[in-house]
């Protein structure tokens, strides 16, 4: 294959990704660009189908009222991220969701679920204080994508579908964004799609550990990319763990899947080797603690256990009932059922699990880059969320942003021309996706459970400076013996195996970064846990990290944190407001 | 036949309903064209219709005959139960509706099976 | 499960299976053993997933004749003595081995008018729904499909007329004409009374018999025929 | 590719078919009893408008039921598409209808009107 066999594409605005970021975006953009502008979707898998908006459970962050206000949620989000979110960010978002969520429901069709009176149900995640999750069942994922995907699908926006984003190319100057290259994995060709504007929506996806949540298709491709093309990343040792992901075995995907929050809620009780609750010894509200605090809870007993045999800790739901639960958690009770375990009368083993990526690409409120055409939303986007996500400002961060990407694309998409790509970056981005192919065919499986091994026991739940750096050199001995495994290229098309190493190649340019700003900040704050330095340090005084290729080399200083809106010590909430409006449980 | 390629667990009872439903009904009009060409002879030839009709008698024909009863009965309830589901609203307990059709059926044919001897 | 290896035969081709030999393993599923044998014994074999929960509905198989979600089967469900026959959906065209094109799928999903068609904007009020009216509960019983494409391949209708819309399509339209907020009402029965609508269905009810999530699209396809039905009276057409 | 038109004929028909069906089955059981026979049949028939409305309505919606049915059949396991599809349907209703009134007429008014 040569840079010859490229086939050029040309498009108006291009998306990648099609969470609840791409999808939205390909919306607003439609309702908002000029007529006959070309609207352009490509994504790694099928439209809708992958990507993990489409997995969101508990719901959907939005004050509506009933007390609630935009600046309570405000507030809960700057808490929650312990005062080192975007403070302009978050405050867009929380304002934005309440928009957002009228137009899931009126525009795109979402149904949410409802009270008696038939005004929406809200529910409250931990950290929230107020009931404000609107949700559809434990399935709000999928009436909000299946209902986006419809409409998109029915738009009539070219889908470019199993493509996947290997390179951002630059103009020659590198000031903006010529295109976008690709490779179709249906056929195993290469594709530039050259494009005015490109949202980059494609998901972070901490799936570097060995325990991870989100789907398959996602491995960290957009900030790797973006790194490579000379962005800024921030908060990027900022990784969530999600409490109680399943521990079905090693050879099985099954594994790492989340046993929803809504079981503690409802008060599951999480029980060690020895038969014993441990939750109340780490935090007064045992099981109900934020998901930071459980995760390093289980986290501290799996090490005192310390056994390969048997690793994790175990969740029980039977004293509420097992008929109850059955009714209550039909979803996880069949699941689980799958992989040969008994919820709702047994107990089931669990384990934290890499659940979402609060690092990423830094933005403007509007989604802009510091290259001109690029645009980033969503879990790829850093800022919103600072050093810790509240349940359910995920996907409100992923549709709130999509949009105002779309909307944002559309705008400025009218002052804009096809720009000229550097051919000279064209041909490395090329032969960086192809290297795998003259090498000798050797398996990638291993390596990839070499790099969840170390990130997951050195730059895991809980971190210290000598691990991050074992981690460090870890990593580095994945990254270069993938560069000696080959993957054979008797034929390309749908071939798994050849991006299963371009996932590697990913994940372990971003799991370097993760580490190296992991090192950088000597605190502790929100999911970075340093058992060196427990402590968060002064509010005051918060910083951000930002991490940048410089020379090749990954290179992390530390930015303040501009307080635009709200100083630590201080609320935006009326005086005399109550501390929660959640009744207490 | 495409249909028969690919899956292969179809034996449950709804599928076996629509299956019966098709090849009884595809059966009738097969057999109907006979029918009307026989009755027809009472114009041309009524001496040949009472020798086809003497065939009845005959244990096989009876045997085809019962057949052609059963199918018209197993098809008329069939497409009963199907016009019920579709038309009126209720569709639960669809599976005893498809086994009440057969049973019904069976009732009718054997009725006339009976009367024939 | 007593066999220590799985005798798993794939379907490459219309007229090629290979057999390979995959060790056995506690808590595996049939993805997980397609996951084994692109990982570790033919690199070049394609199948699609994404989430592995039973969510996205993108790895569907045939499996032994059957359609499943692979990600949600175990395999000591389906094996026959410690073999399994596995291939790409039926009433797809296959891209290669395991992957289909879902395409033909989503475009009649999109052809029954499966979209919701809203009068309120992102300016108006959420509108009260009450759970428990009769609407509600219709459109709720067929809300959760992840459009797998298990009962479209399940279908017989679908497989010898290549014009039928099919079961999840047809469901998410009744799911619509149930949905107060919906406005294309005359636009869905429409789409559904074509030549692929939902007069082809044979009520077969092998959609239903093989829905992983428990839905029953035969109800929903004869809630469509009475709908239509009705209208047929109503308007003459 | 039954369309709502074709469908509701179809049903329509059927339930039409219906109570003759039962009618033609409880004849055919009552006449059985002691053999078939032509001049049997005829007694019973001829002349009789009756019995001229009763089968001539049956053959009429048969015709339509069956010739419909045989469609959906032609369609998906015989593969016929367009013209060819719509001809077939045409070809067999005609065909039922024509071989029903002859057997119809053959059995009622064919020798005269009766008594
Ligand atoms: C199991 C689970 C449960 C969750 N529950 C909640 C919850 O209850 N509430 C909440 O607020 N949040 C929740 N989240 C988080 C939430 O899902 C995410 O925050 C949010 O959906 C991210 O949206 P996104 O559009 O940025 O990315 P995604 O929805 O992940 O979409 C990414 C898209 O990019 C595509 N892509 C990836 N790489 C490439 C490439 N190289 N080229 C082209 N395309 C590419 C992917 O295929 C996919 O289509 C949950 C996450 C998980 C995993
Ligand atoms: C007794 C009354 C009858 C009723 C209630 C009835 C009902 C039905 C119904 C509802 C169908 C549609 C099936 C579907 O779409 O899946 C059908 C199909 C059919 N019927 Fe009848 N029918 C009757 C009599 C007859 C007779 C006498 C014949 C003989 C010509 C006949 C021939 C057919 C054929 C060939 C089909 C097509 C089968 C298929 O599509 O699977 N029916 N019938
Ligand atoms: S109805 Fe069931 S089988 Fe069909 S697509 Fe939906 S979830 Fe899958
Ligand atoms: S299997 Fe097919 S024929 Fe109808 S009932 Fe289901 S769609
Ligand atoms: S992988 Fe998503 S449903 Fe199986």
């Amino acid at each position: 294959m040569k840079v010859s066999d490229i086939e050029r594409h040309d498009t108006d605005i291009l998306i990648l990704g099609t969470g609840g970021a791409g999808l939205f975006a390909a919306l607003h953009a439609q309702q908002t660009a000029p007529e006959g502008a070309k609207i352009t979707i490509a994504v790694k898998g099928l439209i809708g189908k992958c990507g993990c908006t489409r997995m969101v459970q508990g719901g959907y962050n939005v004050a509506l009222g009933g007390g609630d206000t935009v600046e309570r949620h405000f507030m809960d989000t700057i808490n929650g991220g312990k005062w080192l979110p975007n403070q302009d960010m978050a405050w867009r978002l929380c304002e934005q969701a309440v928009i957002r969520i009228r137009e899931l429901e009126n525009e795109v069709g979402c149904f949410f679920d409802r009270n008696a009176d038939g005004s929406l149900h809200q529910k409250a995640f931990a950290g929230q204080t107020a009931d404000r999750t609107v949700h559809k069942g434990d399935l709000t994922g999928i009436e909000i994508i299946n209902r986006l995907m419809e409409k998109v699908l029915a738009s009539g926006v070219e889908k470019l579908q199993e493509h996947r984003a290997v390179g951002l190319i630059p103009t020659k100057d590198s000031r903006a964004l010529a295109g976008v290259l690709m490779i179709d994995m249906r056929t195993g060709k290469f594709r530039l799609v050259r494009a005015k504007t490109v949202m980059m929506g494609t998901g972070g996806g901490p799936t570097m550990y060995k325990y991870h949540t989100p789907s398959g298709d996602k491995t960290m491709d957009g900030l790797a990319m973006a790194l490579r093309a000379g962005l800024t990343l921030r908060d990027m040792e900022m990784v969530q763990f999600h409490p109680t992901g399943l521990l079905a075995g090693d050879h099985t995907r099954m594994t790492g899947t989340v046993l929803e929050e809504g079981l503690r809620g409802a008060g599951g009780q999480l029980i060690s080797h020895t038969g014993q609750r441990f939750m109340f010894d780490y935090d007064d509200r045992g099981e109900r603690a934020t998901r930071d605090v459980v995760s390093r809870g289980i986290y501290a007993e799996m090490r005192k256990n310390n056994n390969p045999e048997q690793e994790g800790v175990f969740i029980s739901m039977a004293h509420l009932g097992p008929d109850n639960v059955r009714k209550k958690f039909k979803g996880m009770v069949n699941r689980c059922a799958d992989s040969g375990f008994d919820l709702a009368a047994g107990k089931v083993e669990v384990v934290p699990t890499a659940h979402y990526f609060m690092g990423g690409v830094v933005v403007d409120v509007d989604t802009r880059t510091e290259m001109e055409g690029l645009y980033v939303a969503g879990e790829d986007a850093g800022g919103a969320h600072g050093s810790n996500r509240l349940g359910g400002n995920g996907v409100a961060n992923s549709t709130v942003y999509g949009g105002i990407a779309g909307d944002t694309m559309g705008r400025d998409v009218a002052g804009m021309s096809l720009r000229d790509p550097d051919e000279d970056v064209l041909a490395a981005e090329f032969e960086r996706a192809i290297y795998p192919l003259s090498r000798k065919p050797d398996l990638v499986l291993p390596l990839r459970k070499q790099l969840q091994n170390i990130m997951w026991d050195d730059v895991g739940v809980m971190r210290t400076e000598a691990g991050m750096k074992r981690g460090l050199k870890g990593i580095a001995s994945v990254s270069e013996a993938l560069m000696d495994v080959g993957v054979e290229d008797s034929n390309l098309a749908f071939n798994l195996t050849w991006h299963d190493w371009l996932n590697l190649r990913s994940l372990c340019d971003v799991s370097e970064v993760i580490a190296k700003a992991g090192i950088a900040r000597e605190n502790s704050r929100g999911a970075h846990f340093r058992e060196d330095y427990p402590e968060p340090g002064a509010m005051e005084d918060s910083a951000f990290t930002v991490a940048t290729l410089q020379n090749g080399r990954v290179a992390v200083n530390n930015e303040p944190v501009q307080f635009t809106i709200v100083r630590p010590g201080e609320t935006v909430l009326p005086e005399g407001a109550p501390e929660t409006l959640v009744a207490a449980q | 036949m495409k249909a028969a390629k690919g899956i292969t667990s179809r034996a449950h009872p709804l599928w076996l309903a629509y299956i019966l439903h098709r090849l009884s009904g595809l059966a009738l009009a097969l057999f109907l064209p006979l029918h009307f060409w026989v009755l027809a002879m009472a114009m041309t030839d009524p001496v040949r219709l009472d020798g086809f009709l003497h065939l009845t008698e005959a244990a096989a024909v009876k045997i085809a005959e019962f057949g052609l009863v059963f199918l018209l009965a197993i098809h008329m309830f069939g497409g009963l139960r199907l016009i019920a589901m579709e038309w009126l609203p209720w569709s639960a307990p669809q599976k005893t509706l498809a086994a009440g059709a057969t049973a019904g059926s069976f009732c009718i044919a054997i009725l006339f099976f009976m009367k024939a001897i | 499960m007593t066999a220590e290896v799985l005798k798993v035969t794939i379907q490459r081709d219309a007229d090629r299976v290979e057999t390979f030999d995959v060790p056995a393993y506690e808590n595996q599923t049939v993805l997980d053993v397609v996951s084994w044998v692109q990982q570790n014994a033919d690199p070049t074999l394609s199948y699609r997933f994404a989430c592995r929960v039973g969510m996205c509905g993108s790895c569907a198989m045939m499996v032994n004749g059957v359609p499943r979600w692979t990600c949600r089967t175990h395999i000591s469900k389906v094996v026959d003595g410690n073999a399994v026959m596995i291939g790409p959906l039926r009433n797809l065209p296959v891209i290669k081995d395991l992957a289909v094109d879902m395409d033909p799928f989503f475009d009649k999903w999109v052809a029954a008018e499966g979209v919701h068609h809203g009068a309120l904007t992102r300016d108006d009020e959420i509108a009260p729904v009450h759970e428990t009216s009769a609407t509600r509960v219709e459109a709720n019983a067929g809300i959760e499909c992840i459009n797998c494409s298990v009962c479209y391949a399940a279908c017989d209708t679908v497989a010898s007329n290549p014009d039928y819309l099919g079961p999840a399509a047809l469901q998410r339209a009744w799911t619509l004409l149930n949905d107060a907020k919906d406005e294309g009402r005359v636009a869905i029965l429409d789409a559904v009374s074509g030549s692929g609508g939902c007069h082809n269905c044979h009520s077969m009810g092998s959609c239903t018999m093989y829905c992983p999530n428990e839905l029953n699209p035969m109800s929903a396809i004869a809630g469509l025929k009475r709908e239509t039905a009705k209208n047929f009276f109503k308007r003459g057409r | 590719m039954l369309s709502l038109r074709l469908y509701m004929f179809q049903r329509l028909s059927a339930l039409l078919t219906a109570p003759f069906v039962v009618g033609h089955l409880a004849v055919m059981i009552y006449a059985i009893q002691g053999g078939l026979s032509a001049a049997e049949i005829l007694e019973r028939t001829q002349g009789s408008v009756l019995w001229f409305l009763f089968y001539g309505i049956f053959v009429v919606a048969v015709s339509i039921h069956g010739a419909i049915g045989l469609r959906a059949i032609a369609l998906e396991w015989g593969g016929l598409k367009g013209a060819a599809l719509e001809g077939f349907m045409w070809l067999v209703g005609l065909g039922l209808l024509a071989l029903g009134a002859r057997a119809v007429w053959a059995v009622t008014f064919s020798q005269g009107v009766g008594v």
